[in-house]
């Protein structure tokens, strides 16, 4: 099997626990990680956000103004970067009646990505086709 | 009794919450119990702020996630550090963290 | 001018209560008030010291010394910190160590008790 | 004031956090408190489980066998023995269909005190009556 | 027999997952399967030595050498580590220390995967 | 796929469980959501048993938390860590922890 999938399912609130933002930050250590993989070997990272867990991706988080610390935006905007999916569940987006330009992008990066709002069974389907998953 | 209850999370202690009663009640949301002043679920508010109480959120745990003080719900003060060493010292006597 | 005595029970990195209680400390004591503040579960870990300060995570060990250095008190529970392999020989400078009753006794001529739960 | 009250409630479920465990031994704590204070000056503990924290005061607990750890039934037991008041909350136990038989008791150890089942009412009179609330 | 991998990013005392993830990883070895144990967020802070057995905690450092003994590999997120003061001074020996990409590259060689969040 | 979901909370994670579908769902209560095989909430069992999946209970956290193993919900197996070491490698092959 030459590239493993891994879904990082994140379920949880932004600074409630550490978990939203470990799912970013170990989804995007798939970037290093050939150096501990054979030629050829590689691994797909998918970040998806459902329920609460959409509140992650608003934008403006201050974090780092206010306590000093790297905000889970900053971190879902270097997934951007380094050119990974990032999904967002549209019902839940809905459900909390937040729009769409109030999600989190990386245009002032120059990330050609964007997080991408989709309904819950395309989220399903990263699971299906996943090898492994991880919920956080 | 003056009551001030620290909610801090937004999905757990609203049962724990609704049991207490007192003279004079506050409710301090912080940490993610500020999503309670600030979204909406299905278009509705959350139902927290429909006990009778005095509510507060703090405003460092609001921009912190992206929430503007400006657009939370009306019936929440917002409030900083040093506004809730005030309260703690001079509205309230007893407190509960849930 | 009156007497807050704090409990933290949540972990240095994590909830951000931690970071909550010292910062509301902090507020206390520019406030003139006299602040206690008492460290059980897993706050009991966090008087470690050489913690680095990297910005994706909280940073305990710099604000703990600032609100040391106002005066605050702090105290850890000796048992807690012990079990999570914190010792007198590996912690921060200044911190008390103790048993459960330095809280209680703290509590008894305080003004206002916040005691904050969680992990 | 020669006497302080304190409330400890318990609202938390066992072996979930140290917060149910640790309530009930920073009340026991009350025990020992008389060395940091002057004559004539004594806290007087209450304990009340309410809410999913009834739970704590099933007996029969096996933790010290399966997971080498003490527990909370010992706890509770403890706290009998040094003749606090341990109240649980009526209401609570009904909802969850335990019975009066399933209460932790210090029996064997010789206790006079028993865990006091209490109408919620109760254990509000206590939150009032405290000089201060520690909720665990 | 396979190869699981399991993440921890529970605290060494508190919600027990962090018991629950040794107990597993104990009996998965003792099967013969080959068995990788991840630690993160507030796990990252167990690998600090001499801890305390106290009766009333739980304890991690003896069944975490006990399982090392058994051919379990345990590594520790260096950032989430350093971040609580853990280092490789005070840390328990035979525990590595790397980044997180540790973890991904185990994953790609398991049959199984258990990543147990938490606080 | 064959879905293994260990939830390990009683008052935190149905809503993802609720969504999640498989060709061969498990559910293994651990820690605290062993409750939802032992206790009844004003005389009903926990909704969570009603989805339509393989349940298994960790015999351990329920004698650590005085809950007879006997006395659970008759749709419920009782296992043990060795048990679901098996679990994880004969009938399931991914996992979510909740």
């Amino acid at each position: 099997m030459a590239d493993v999938k891994l879904a990082f399912i994140i379920h949880t609130l932004p600074y409630r626990s550490e978990n939203s933002k470990l799912g970013a930050t170990h989804a995007m250590s798939y970037q290093t990680v050939e150096i501990l993989l054979e030629d050829g070997q590689t691994i797909t990272p998918a970040l998806c956000y459902v329920g609460d867990a959409v509140l992650n991706c608003v934008k403006d988080q201050k974090a780092m103004e206010l306590y000093g610390m790297t905000s889970t935006e900053t971190h879902i905007k270097n997934c951007l970067l380094v050119d990974m999916d990032v999904m967002v569940c549209k019902e839940d987006m809905d459900k909390f009646g937040i729009t769409e330009d109030r999600i989190v992008d990386a245009d002032d990066m120059g990330a050609d990505k964007k997080v991408q709002i989709v309904p819950y069974a395309e989220i399903k389907k990263v699971m299906e086709s996943a090898n492994h998953l991880l919920f956080f | 009794m003056k009551l001030g209850v620290f909610m801090s999370e937004f999905r757990a202690g609203s049962e724990v919450l609704n049991r207490l009663t007192a003279d004079k009640l506050g409710v301090i949301l912080v940490g993610n119990a500020v999503y309670h002043a600030a979204v909406k679920e299905n278009g509705q508010s959350s139902s927290l702020l429909d006990k009778s109480a005095n509510f507060y959120a703090l405003s460092e745990d609001l921009e912190t996630r992206g929430l503007s003080p400006a657009s939370i719900d009306s019936r929440v003060k917002v409030v900083n550090y040093g506004d809730v060493v005030d309260l703690i010292f001079n509205d309230y006597e007893k407190f509960a963290w849930l | 001018m009156g007497t807050l005595s704090i409990g933290v029970f949540s972990s240095l990195i994590g909830s951000m209560s931690y970071d909550f209680a010292l910062k509301l400390a902090d507020a206390a004591a520019d406030k003139g008030h006299k602040v206690n503040l008492w460290f059980s579960g897993n706050a009991a870990g966090s008087p470690l010291k050489g913690q680095k300060h990297l910005k994706d995570y909280s940073h305990g060990e710099k604000p703990l010394r600032a609100i040391m250095e106002k005066g605050v008190e702090v105290c850890t529970c000796e048992a807690c910190s012990v079990a999570r392999g914190v010792n007198k020989t590996n912690a921060i400078e200044g911190v008390q160590w103790n048993a459960m009753h330095w809280y209680l006794a703290k509590i008894y001529s305080s003004d206002r008790v916040l005691h904050i739960g969680g992990e």
